[in-house]
């Protein structure tokens, strides 16, 4: 039985009928076309899926699409706000903090989520938030090199 | 006259022989003498090798010249990943 | 399936009590969603436990707290209070999943998915936890160490509903901490879990301790021996030691995946002694 | 304008390559625009789901879909009756020897299922819901077998055996009895035994290997639509699309000229996704139910069902005099490529000696089948588990002879004019310029903290070419497109947009690439074996003089002067000298302007097959710490030094050797497939498969040398492949350094590091460093 679901996404207001089964990730990617967030593994164990919801880091694959009732969620497709890119989306092309691409979205949303609480992270705290990021291709240096390279220069801005 | 010696695991599949000596003047020759005088080859060159001239590899190259004085190994063709 | 989010736990527990097929309480969700997605469990009734809001509240009460159920590992990280009188049990909330699995899993959660390696659930019995228990016919309040029966089994009837964690008042010179032992940093199930919590009088001698492991048995265990090892010292070198040898010889482990049995035993006792000495640095910092 | 393939790097002639730019897919890439293998969808178009045994060997007695073909919603059911049975032996094109018969059966079981995961069956229907239940309807009635999971008991003369028609190969006379071993292969150069006859110390030692996974962060994804008069179109991601056509098209019995492929973008690959999976049941599901299929993995079919590696059993000897020359090295090397035929053991034989310059060698090697699923290519395929054996019975003779393990590298490292033992003589190479920079490297002077080693190893790659076509197009305003037929894994088209500027003397941001889908280009190879920044960058060369040339021909006839006098500098055509005449430069932008009048539209193509690749080198340097008490091995500091002979965007080949040594780090640490007693794979998810993640590892300090390639005319050698190998044998002798064991077990596991601390407990101090005093 389809639910019907209201809710805010990327700042504007969504309705959306899906299946109770139906996980957010599913909902964004299938019915709302936005597939900036991806499915690696569907088990909380890889974070390409992540989004914000009401402001908190979470896998989408593990929401339940009916969970959003009334809820803001932010997704990759929001991070650059129509007047240009985020610093962290500059600085991830400027050093070449992505091969694939595939894991960026993912990087990005909890990256952002980092800087907007701590805006001054070290390079281990940097490494311990993102752990639940998997990225296969880079290693992960140039990725936390960008954050933290970003996160300087959102500091002087 | 060519000297051609074949490397890596061709090796045991002449026949224990492994250095042939032939007249050639491209890889399309040399690889079509080779197989006339060592049948048993035939089938791992139609299937596809990789030749060494001189240190230069060449994986598919039918016209490429040999020449006379060169070193020439007949190797297992690579791929990757 | 159905999906229902209530607002209030009575209408929570009706839910529960009125569906006739299998009903499942969802708070985090980030069990639950893994086991829907593989088939595991196939529900016909999914009821949303996070828009009730006493499972969404921390609350200081009588020198000690109440935690909804359904507050997230991220929240209790976000506590200040909380995390000065009991950060082991924070910190072990705050070891499951990632950043991401933190904005959702829940005291709540992990308890209830009664996993042998549930990182807090050690924590919180040596803290001394206790859950209240909502259902049909109002409330109790249950140790913690009772509700799990054996691997992804609680002693819960289908109606009921862990509401809120509540841990002691905090005596002067007590400290606790909860450490794990996992292959790489992070992003894994525990292969051995230890939460020690212990307090000392003004001499330095350890007046009450509870040790208990995690993922070394079919259940969480508390190991009355190990704490047994540290009452009545000053938790040197030798009571630390035979804290240890304790934890290693309660293990009743398996061979699996993530460990063999010869390797939790022993490591148990690795990691239970240093649990303590963290724990006896807290409680020695702490006036 | 010809560039001098000689000229020293660093020299200032280049204006684009050596920098580093943002790649012209960037954007879409950080702003979720892009669009990769599950992204795409379509009108009316179904979803499928692959039905997969649970037994590790059984016979399929018979499959039932009857219930599923009923339900409500489903449109399509295909097993191994809608692929045709393949004769033996049938090669799938002249670009591939891989069987046929094997891609098939691969695909879709026929008879037997081979391993847990093996695909039996597929439905399309209208929900994803719909076809998980269609799919508990299909009655498969199987007869389970005995089945092997380990190499070496797959070995023995009484294991189950996968194939009854499979005679090992390469052994006199050839066999009566079927077995697992599909094949013997031998090398040999001079003489072992003479060789041992010559050393000082000798060390023999066993190793063991688990199979490692690519693990791509995408999983296999396609979007099959087959119409009514037989043409078909597929989306999907793959490092190759044109043999992904190549091989549906056989499959399906069409034309191969009929199927258009398009690689969607690429979510890693690292070998993973040079082969067929779901692609042709795609295809067929769409054929049959007369609408557009997508077919997705889930990440747990992705690792049951794909193609990891090999598990390895290897032996090594080698020997070496008091002042430490290695005098000979010998090995025996047993690759498991699950059920099929191929595993990668033939590389990892001819490489495994790569890095010595040795008089005699002799390498042996069996390729062997188990109820695995069958390995597919990662990354220098079979050479890093041969050169983490190798690699750390030549620590062990640094440690008998007292000798910095460097130091003897460099005393016997492999140098142009050494004679390989798979046969060549190396050209130029910078395997010494490695191992000199990593002496030199503050990493390998730094001290090191208590409970912590350090560890060295090197690593070869042979590196190739291949088939590679391009199309270069000037648009109307001078402005350029690239069209390259190689799916861009990571940053190739910011390569080629660099490459192509730096010959048309233009903007970097002047050009932009895309990936062509199979119908717009003549045949690619496979982006696979570090090929693409060498042959692409070939083939992008090509065209952009084929444009020149035709661009300089046009200006001598608007000058009219002789097409000698005009040649092409910084990016427009000039008169040679002040004799040819006095005109003004005529630009692309302007030639793009005229082109209607001068001979229309303005473009060059590049059709090659790219020879004379070299090979690679690179040496490593892994600081670890050990805690004792539990066995856990933190890497602490780790240094890549590779040659890359020219390194056209540095970013992207320090990204490669970074990404290569943590996935080599990972392999050597936490990565491994785990096997029940009933053949069940435990691990499918990322979970219990640990990669690392960004809290296990360090920053990865790289050194690129380059010692140039004198087969391209910039000097570029592939990179992608090498950073894989020297990592498992370097951290492995920093565990040996920091504890004094020797760990001959991967993956070095907090379990199997106690356990071989325990032991080592037990024995007294080893003296002489275990070797045999020859």
């Amino acid at each position: 039985m389809s639910r019907h679901v209201s809710t805010t996404v990327n700042g504007d207001a969504v309705d959306f009928l899906c299946e109770p089964e139906e996980t957010l990730l599913d909902v964004l990617r299938d019915r709302l076309a936005l597939t900036g967030s991806k499915e690696g593994c569907g088990s909380g164990d890889c974070g390409a899926c992540s989004v914000m919801l009401d402001g908190r880091l979470v896998c989408s694959c593990l929401v339940l699409g009916p969970e959003a009732e009334g809820r803001d969620i932010e997704t990759i497709e929001g991070m650059a706000d129509g007047k240009g890119l985020h610093p962290l989306q500059r600085h991830f092309l400027e050093q070449a903090a992505l091969q694939c691409g595939i894991c960026t979205p993912g990087f990005l949303v909890a990256a952002k989520a980092l800087l907007d609480r701590d805006p001054e992270p070290s390079e281990t705290e940097v490494r311990y938030w993102l752990a639940g990021n998997l990225c296969r291709c880079t290693g992960y240096d140039k990725i936390v090199r960008a954050v933290l390279s970003a996160a300087a220069e959102m500091r002087e801005a | 006259m060519v000297r051609v010696m074949l490397g890596g695991t061709l090796k045991s599949a002449a026949g224990g022989r492994s250095e042939f000596d032939l007249e050639a003047g491209d890889i399309r020759e040399l690889l079509t003498r080779l197989g006339e005088l060592c049948p048993e080859l035939k089938h791992r060159l139609e299937k596809g090798v990789a030749v060494s001239i001189d240190g230069r590899i060449y994986r598919n190259a039918w016209f490429e010249p040999v020449p006379p004085d060169s070193e020439v190994f007949i190797l297992p063709r690579m791929s990757g990943g | 399936m159905r999906f229902e989010a209530p607002e209030t736990l009575d209408a929570a527990v009706t839910l529960l009590r009125g569906e006739t097929g299998l009903a499942r309480p969802l708070a985090g969700g980030t069990d639950l969603l893994v086991q829907l997605r593989a088939g595991f469990v196939e529900p016909d009734l999914v009821v949303d436990l996070k828009r009730i809001p006493e499972m969404r509240h921390i609350t200081a009460e009588n020198g000690g707290f109440r935690i909804g159920a359904a507050v997230s590992g991220a929240e209790l990280g976000e506590h200040p209070e909380l995390k000065r009188s009991w950060p082991g049990v924070v910190e072990a909330t705050e070891l499951i999943g990632s950043t991401q699995i933190q904005g959702r899993a829940s005291l709540g959660g992990n308890l209830c998915n009664a996993s042998p390696a549930a990182d807090s659930v050690p924590a919180m019995m040596a803290a001394e936890a206790t859950v209240t228990v909502a259902g049909p016919d109002g409330r109790r309040d249950v140790p913690v160490e009772e509700i799990i029966a054996g691997p992804g089994k609680t002693s819960l009837a289908r109606d009921e509903i862990v509401v809120a964690v509540n841990l002691p008042p905090r005596p002067a010179h007590s400290g606790d901490a909860y450490l794990r032992f996992i292959p790489r940093t992070e992003m894994d199930i525990a292969v051995v879990g230890v939460g020690v919590s212990l307090t000392l009088d003004d001499a330095g001698l350890c007046t009450h301790a509870r040790v208990a492991l995690g993922a070394v048995a079919a259940t969480p265990i508390l190991v009355p021996d190990a704490a047994a090892a540290l009452i009545g010292t000053a938790v040197g070198e030798d009571a630390l030691t035979r804290m240890a040898a304790a934890a290693s010889a309660a293990c009743r482990p398996i061979d699996d995946k993530r460990g063999t049995k010869v390797y939790r035993i022993k490591v148990a006792g690795v990691m239970a002694r240093r649990a303590a000495e963290l724990a006896l640095d807290r409680a020695r910092s702490r006036s | 304008m010809q560039l001098d393939a000689k000229a020293p790097i660093g020299d200032a002639r280049f204006q684009q390559v050596g920098t580093r730019p943002v790649r012209p897919d960037g954007v879409d890439k950080v702003t979720g625009r892009a669009k990769f293998g599950a992204d795409q969808k379509l009108p009316g178009m179904l979803i499928g789901r692959v039905l997969r045994s649970p037994h590790a060997h059984a016979r399929i007695r018979s499959i039932d879909a009857s219930k599923a073909e009923a339900l409500d919603g489903v449109k399509a059911v295909v097993t191994c009756a809608d692929f045709p049975d393949i004769v033996s032996g049938e090669v799938m094109a002249v670009e591939s020897d891989e069987s046929l018969r094997d891609i098939v059966y691969n695909v879709m079981a026929r008879g037997k299922v081979l391993y847990e995961g093996h695909a039996v069956a597929a439905v399309a229907a209208t929900s994803a819901t719909v076809a998980r239940n269609a799919l508990s309807l299909i009655d498969v009635d199987y007869e389970p077998l005995p089945h092997v999971t380990d190499v070496d008991a797959a070995m023995r003369p009484d294991a189950p055996i996968l194939h009854e028609d499979m005679f090992t190969s390469g052994v006199e006379p050839t066999p009566d009895k079927p077995s697992n071993i599909a094949r013997r292969l031998e090398i040999t150069l001079g003489d072992v035994e003479q060789g041992f006859a010559e050393a000082d110390f000798v060390v023999e030692r066993d190793f063991k290997t688990e199979a490692a996974h690519q693990g791509y962060l995408e999983p296999q994804a396609c979007l099959a639509s087959f119409a009514e008069d037989g043409q078909a179109e597929l989306w999907c991601c793959t490092q190759g699309h044109y043999s992904v056509r190549n091989a549906c098209a056989r499959l399906l019995g069409i034309d191969i000229s009929k199927l258009r492929v398009t690689a969607s973008e690429i979510g890693g690959g690292f070998g993973g996704k040079t082969t067929v999976f779901i692609e042709p049941v795609a295809l067929a599901l769409s054929r049959k139910a007369g609408r557009p299929v997508r077919l997705v993995m889930s990440r747990d079919e992705v690792f049951r069902a794909t193609g990891p590696t090999s598990s390895t059993s290897m032996w090594v000897k080698a020997g070496v005099t008091k002042d430490g020359r290695i005098t000979a090295g010998e090995a025996v090397l047993k690759y498991q490529g699950g059920a099929f035929a191929g595993s990668p053991v033939e590389w990892g034989a001819m490489s495994a000696f790569a890095c010595y310059d040795l008089a005699h060698v002799k390498v042996v090697g069996y390729d062997v089948v188990a109820n695995r699923p069958k390995a597919a290519a990662y990354r220098a395929p079979g050479s890093p588990m041969s050169a983490y054996a190798v690699e750390s019975v030549v620590d062990e003779l640094a440690a008998a002879i007292a000798m910095d393990p460097l130091e003897l590298r460099l005393k016997n490292a492999a140098r142009e004019g050494t004679q390989a033992a798979y046969g060549p003589k190396f050209g130029p190479n910078g395997l010494v310029a490695t191992l000199e920079a990593a002496r030199a490297h503050d990493h390998y002077q730094a001290p090191l903290g208590p409970g912590q080693g350090r560890g060295v190893a090197s690593g070869f790659w042979f590196n190739f070419g291949g088939e590679t076509c391009v199309s270069m197009n000037v648009a109307g305003d001078g402005t350029v497109t690239l069209s390259i037929g190689t799916p861009d894994i990571g940053g190739t088209r910011a390569a080629q947009c660099q490459i192509a500027a730096e010959e048309l003397g233009i903007e970097y941001g002047q050009v932009r690439a895309i990936v062509a889908d199979t119908s717009s280009l003549g045949y690619n190879d496979t982006t696979g074996g570090s090929r693409v920044a060498f042959a692409v960058g070939m083939a992008t060369i090509q065209a952009a003089r084929a444009i020149i040339e035709d661009l300089c021909g046009r200006a001598a006839k608007i000058w009219d002067i002789s097409p000698d006098a005009v040649v092409w500098e910084a990016g427009a055509a000039r008169p040679a000298s002040p004799n040819a005449g006095d005109f003004d430069p005529l630009t692309l932008a302007d030639f793009a302007k005229a082109a209607a009048n001068t001979g229309g539209p303005i473009a060059g193509h590049s059709e090659i097959n790219a020879e004379g690749a070299g090979i690679s080198f690179g040496t490593h340097i892994a600081d670890v710490e050990v805690d004792v008490e539990t066995g856990r091995v933190s890497v602490t500091r780790y240094t890549v030094i590779q040659d890359a002979g020219k390194a056209i965007h540095p970013g992207y080949v320090e990204g490669q050797y970074q990404g290569g040594a943590v996935q080599g780090i990972g392999w050597a640490l936490n990565e491994e497939y785990i096997y029940g007693e009933d053949g069940r794979l435990q691990n499918p998810g990322f979970l219990d498969y640990r990669i690392p993640v960004a809290s296990d590892v360090p920053m990865i300090d790289t050194v690129i040398v380059e010692v140039p390639n004198p087969g391209h005319p910039y000097g570029v050698r592939g990179v992608g492949e090498t950073p894989i190998v020297p990592p498992l044998a370097a951290v492995a002798n920093a565990v040996k350094d920091a504890t004094g064991v020797r760990m001959t077990t991967l993956p070095m596991s907090p379990p199997r590091v106690l356990q071989a601390l325990d032991e080592a407990k037990d024995v007294p101090a080893e003296g002489g460093a275990e070797g045999s005093e020859g």
